[in-house]
């Protein structure tokens, strides 16, 4: 199956990309864009029949890797 | 003096690592592979040198500081070791946790390649107690990520404790506090984005980074 | 028409075959082959014989160049040039542009273009040691253009940084003349031992052939030829996509070779260029007179169900062909998996001078190779030489009131403004053995042979006003402000390299443009013992009918036998005298002055007097060597009072310029005359120096005295450093804002 | 209303990290990821409350700025 996972900073902690588009998106005219966030968006594909299972799993990768708990929150999306 | 290199790939400042150290020492350091599992016994020095570990792929220092030799590093720094991260050495020390905060993507977004000059804001550390009553140096910084990032708590902190050990005179990243190198609680433990060995040569750089070796190494032999 | 039927392998038709080559060329390959090639084939010549690969247009002329010389070990011809700087070592560099990639997708094409040059340096033995890059683009106001070089400049960095070499120098021109057509020229520099430079050529048959490096995918497969029969249905996936380069394989590619490079391993070693497996493979075989055999399904593959067009034709980055010595597969074996990039044996070489391609056990291309190289295109196009321009007399344009006001005028145009916003993005001091780049005040950068006290200087220049003005004079000045460039920092001028941009050369007036330049070039080579060792062409830079302007790039190398007796233009002192070496005629046409104060393109450009040139830059070297002169500044784009500028703001010090008579004031100051330099020191040395000149029958007067904290002409026109600085400095990042960032990754 | 912008690279364009993403979770004994893909997540706040209006109007920024059209796909959800 496969996982699709977004990663974005925790609130309060400064985000200069998102910071940046927001204002070239206002100087480019879009005036109603109030503020953004940049964050990281990866998929996995996965060798793993059972969604407990990869739930746990890919829980576990964020941990241990994909996201930095000091800066980063992260949500999971699973699909078959 | 013992003293050793580790080498990602994607390191590329451990040639220049290697020779500031023995510029002090007068012997090579040894180079560690990061798939070594075991550093060398009774290493007095280790240094994480600048580059691209991983490609900074993910985050900065983020794969890095899960490669097999790291555990080693890790025990060796908590066991008084003194270890030096430079520039991607010092984003992989934050991502092993024996450096608080985090090291985020430049406010101006560009990489900064410039002399930036320094204040010294203790000398009383394992890494700047050569620099005497000296306050101010000019030391390169090459970075795209290296806007130091921590919560006030934190920053209080670092401040209350003296581990700040350099702060960027003109801030060219957004650092808060404009910390440019930071130091753990054991004292043993510098990170810093500014590459003290692009400054151990009059020819290239100027001299002002030697002080750092000299302080951690006991000096000129 | 040759009688062969069928004219068209199956699943080709008239249209797929005319994408690959031209009609012509399709003939040549029916008498070659006795039969129809099929696509693969097709694709095949259509690489080979491409401009790009075959130089047909640019051949004849390319001849006309120098290219040996006591210094050199190999010309053009091999991945790079080569040159001997003593103690048994070689520095090995090269030129190469990616324009047309920059243009489509500016941070990857811009990126790609450095992981190529590399490439050509480090296949031949080198460690990379600098890197330069020469940038053209459109009118600042152009809507293009700061997306442009927001994009071409972090892709120049993002993969210059991450490989942790230094990019110490450059050039970048604004005109509107490159608003659809921008220039990304880069050169890379590397040294190595002598007795261990590596070459292409097969040697040796029955030798494996390794694929090294990254995988293959279907990146940059021709456009035109995707349209073709075989992918006439070509799905979302089988698109072609744009290059993407990966500076971090490239990092590990580097340490990798080199270090196999170090064992007794490697037979011939070749990276794959523009369509890579195909160019690779047969120029290693036909070099050495060999024939080459690939089973393309060892080939590693990034992507499901690749055709063997499709592999032969794909411009995957980061990968290198590898013949070893027979028996020694495991070494690289070893090395290569130890840096974690694929590695695999695909082939041999063989006797029978043939490229022989199996793909799922069947043979999908069987070609004779010499007819490949032998019955390449070579055209001789015809060309007509641009008409002469009238030269400008300095009388007749009106001395501005306020020259202050003028040299900053000057000083805050595009192309003199302070790059600084390009190059704090580089990494210029990896390595540890910059000595001075592109923030330094030095007229070449300056490498210090690692471990050594020697040091190599690097330069890249050209003058594309000139060339547009005069080709032939242009290209002249070209090399002769290269070598000046060198020459001003005390180093020996060893050799050149080359990045030779123009428009369509089956326009005559073009052609014209292309021959001028080559051969003005090819004589200030001769006349200044300067080689040209290695180099590139890029035809075909025009949209809708609008060429860019001729731009020869030249890239230079030379040697500084002790790194601490050099000169820089940046520690003139207070009371210094400042005394110009060389004449001044007061040359304004096609220059900065008549561009930026009179609005005007014309005129001819500046004579290069080639013996003058040599005279009066070998006197200032010997100066500087001799350890007289320490401060010295070359004098090029808005003549002596820019070059005095620059000096002032390198320095933090006035200078107080006393004007005589002579050319028109403002002729005497802003003149592009050739062949000049500038000398700043103190009153006794500076008179050494002047009588050194007068037996050298070089031409030295004493232009005024460095001091205060303003520059001023006769005492007036004061123009105070800290309104230049600001003016100098605040150009580009004003054009270039805050809000380009976020969109040029 | 809010905007969630995925860009991800388009199929068959290298995507460096992403494999860096998949070995190093190999390595860390996560076995059963075969593959990676790293992309941009951007997460816009907007003064609009039409939300016809607000696909248009993020399209553009997508098509101006926030994706490369060269090298990207994006796809956008909307939400109050
Ligand atoms: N694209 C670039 N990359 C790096 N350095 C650059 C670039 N463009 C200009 N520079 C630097 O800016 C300085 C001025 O450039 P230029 O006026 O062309 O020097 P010169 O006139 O001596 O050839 C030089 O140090 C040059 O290396
Ligand atoms: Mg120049």
């Amino acid at each position: 199956m496969k996982a699709r996972i977004h990663i974005y900073l925790k609130p309060g902690v400064l985000d200069p990309q998102g910071h940046a588009v927001a204002s070239s998106l206002n100087h480019l005219g879009f005036e109603e864009v109030s503020a953004a966030r940049q964050g990281k968006l990866i998929e996995l594909d996965l060798n793993t029949a059972d969604p407990g299972e990869a739930q746990t799993r890919v829980k576990a990768m964020c941990d241990k890797l994909l996201a930095n708990p000091v800066i980063e929150n992260y949500d999971i999306e699973l699909s078959a | 003096m013992k003293t050793a290199v580790i080498v990602f790939p994607g390191s590329n400042c451990d040639r220049d690592a290697a020779v500031a150290i023995e510029r002090v020492t007068g012997a090579a350091p040894a180079m560690v592979w990061h798939e070594e599992t075991s550093l060398p016994d009774g290493l007095d020095f280790i240094m994480l040198p600048g580059g691209f570990s991983y490609g900074d792929y993910l985050r900065c220092g983020a794969i890095a500081a899960r490669s097999p030799v790291l555990p080693d590093v890790i025990r060796a720094a908590e066991a008084g070791v003194p270890v030096l991260g430079v520039c991607n050495g010092f984003q992989v020390l934050i991502e092993t946790g024996l450096l608080p905060g985090a090291l985020m993507r430049n406010a101006g977004l560009r990489f900064v390649c410039e002399k930036a000059p320094l204040t010294i804001e203790t000398a009383n550390t394992r890494f700047t107690r050569a620099y005497g009553d000296t306050s101010a140096i000019t030391i390169p910084v090459a970075h795209h990520d290296g806007n130091y990032f921590a919560d006030d708590e934190t920053l209080n902190a670092l401040e209350a404790e003296g581990r700040i050990a350099f702060r960027y005179a003109a801030n060219p990243n957004g650092s808060a506090r404009d910390i440019a190198g930071i130091t753990n609680a054991g004292g043993n433990v510098l990170g810093m984005m500014p590459h003290p060995e692009r400054a151990v040569d009059a020819l290239h750089g100027g001299t002002d980074g030697l002080a750092v070796f000299e302080s951690v190494l006991g000096g000129a032999q | 028409m040759t009688e062969i039927t069928p004219r068209y392998a199956e699943g080709i038709d008239e249209q797929v075959a005319l994408e690959h080559v031209t009609a012509d060329e399709y003939e040549t390959i029916l008498t070659v082959l006795g039969r129809a090639p099929n696509i693969v084939e097709l694709g095949i010549f259509s690489v080979m014989w491409s401009e790009h690969c075959s130089y047909k247009s640019s051949r004849v002329h390319l001849a006309k160049f120098p290219t040996t010389g006591p210094r050199v070990v190999y010309g053009p011809g091999e991945n790079a040039g080569v040159v001997d700087i003593g103690d048994g070592q070689v520095c090995i560099f090269k030129m190469e542009s990616h324009n047309h990639p920059s243009f489509i997708e500016p941070y990857q094409g811009a990126a790609t273009g450095v992981g190529g040059i590399l490439r050509d340096v480090f296949t031949m033995g080198a460690r990379p040691v600098a890197l330069m890059n020469a940038l053209r683009f459109g009118a600042p106001d152009h809507p293009k253009t700061r997306q442009l070089v927001a994009g071409v400049v972090a892709g120049i960095g993002g993969y210059g940084n991450c490989v942790g070499v230094p990019t110490v120098g450059g050039e970048t021109n604004f005109d509107a003349g490159y608003n659809n057509n921008i220039l990304v020229n880069a050169m890379a520099v590397g040294l190595a031992e002598r007795d261990k430079v590596f070459t292409a050529a097969a040697k040796e048959s029955g030798y494996p052939v390794l694929y090294v490096g990254a995988k293959t995918g279907r990146d940059g497969i021709h456009g035109a030829t995707m349209a073709s029969a075989e992918f006439g249905e070509g799905a979302e996936e089988k698109r072609p996509t744009v290059q993407v380069g990966d500076p971090f394989t490239e990092k590990k590619l580097i340490e990798a070779c080199l270090e196999l490079m170090s064992e007794d391993a490697i037979s011939a070693i070749q990276d794959m260029g523009a369509a890579g497996l195909t160019s690779s493979s047969v120029e290693m075989a036909s070099s050495g007179g060999k024939g080459i055999e690939l089973d393309l399904d060892h080939v590693p593959q990034r992507e499901e169900a690749m055709s063997a067009y499709e592999m032969m034709l794909s411009e995957s980055q980061e990968r290198m062909l590898v013949i070893v010595k027979p028996g020694r597969e495991d070494v690289a074996e070893r090395i290569f998996k130890k840096w974690d990039l694929d590695v695999a044996v695909i082939g041999k070489t063989t006797e029978t001078g043939r490229l022989v391609l199996k793909h799922k056990g069947a043979t999908v291309c069987d070609l004779p190779l010499d007819p490949i190289g032998d019955k390449a295109p070579k055209y001789e196009r015809p060309y007509f030489p641009a008409e002469a321009r009238a030269s400008i007399d300095p009388a007749s344009l009106k001395t501005p009131a306020h020259l202050g006001e003028t040299l900053l005028t000057l000083m805050r145009s595009p192309d003199m403004a302070s790059k600084a916003w390009i190059f704090s993005q580089y990494d210029r001091h990896v390595m540890a053995d910059t000595v001075a780049s592109s923030e330094d005040p030095s007229d070449a950068a300056i490498v210090r042979v690692h471990g050594a006290n020697k040091a190599l200087a690097i330069t890249a220049d050209v003058t594309p006003r000139y060339c547009t003005a005069d080709p032939y004079e242009g290209g002249k000045q070209a090399i002769a402000e290269a070598w000046r460039n060198l020459t001003a920092t005390g180093a020996e001028p060893m050799a050149v390299t080359d990045c030779l941009n123009f428009g369509n050369p089956e326009r005559p007036e073009i052609m014209g443009q292309f021959v001028g330049c080559v051969e003005g070039m090819a004589e200030a080579c001769r006349a200044l013992d300067f080689p040209v060792v290695s180099g590139n062409v890029s035809l075909y830079n025009e949209t809708d009918g609008q060429a860019i302007p001729p731009t020869p790039a030249v890239g230079a190398v030379g040697l500084i036998e002790d790194a601490s007796v050099r000169a820089g233009f940046g520690c003139m002192s207070e009371g210094d005298v400042l005394l110009l070496i060389g004449e001044t005629r007061g040359e304004l046409g096609a220059s900065l002055y008549l561009r930026f104060i009179e609005n005007s393109e014309d005129g001819a450009p500046p004579h290069v007097d080639l013996g003058v040139e040599r005279r009066n830059g070998d006197f200032v070297r010997a100066q500087i060597r001799s350890g007289l002169a320490r401060t010295s500044h070359d004098l090029s784009d808005g003549g002596l009072a820019c070059a005095v500028a620059e000096m002032a703001l390198a320095s933090n010090c006035g200078a107080k310029l006393a004007y005589e008579d002579g050319a028109p004031l403002h002729a005497w100051l802003f003149g592009e005359d050739q062949a000049r330099y500038l000398i700043a020191a103190d009153a006794e040395t500076a008179d050494a120096i002047r009588k050194a000149a007068q037996e050298a029958g070089v031409p030295a007067s004493v232009i005024g005295l460095a001091g205060g904290e303003a520059i001023t002409v006769n005492g007036a026109h004061a123009l105070d450093l800290l309104t230049l600085r600001q003016a100098h400095e605040r150009w580009l990042p004003d054009l270039m804002g805050e809000d380009m960032q976020a969109a040029a990754e």
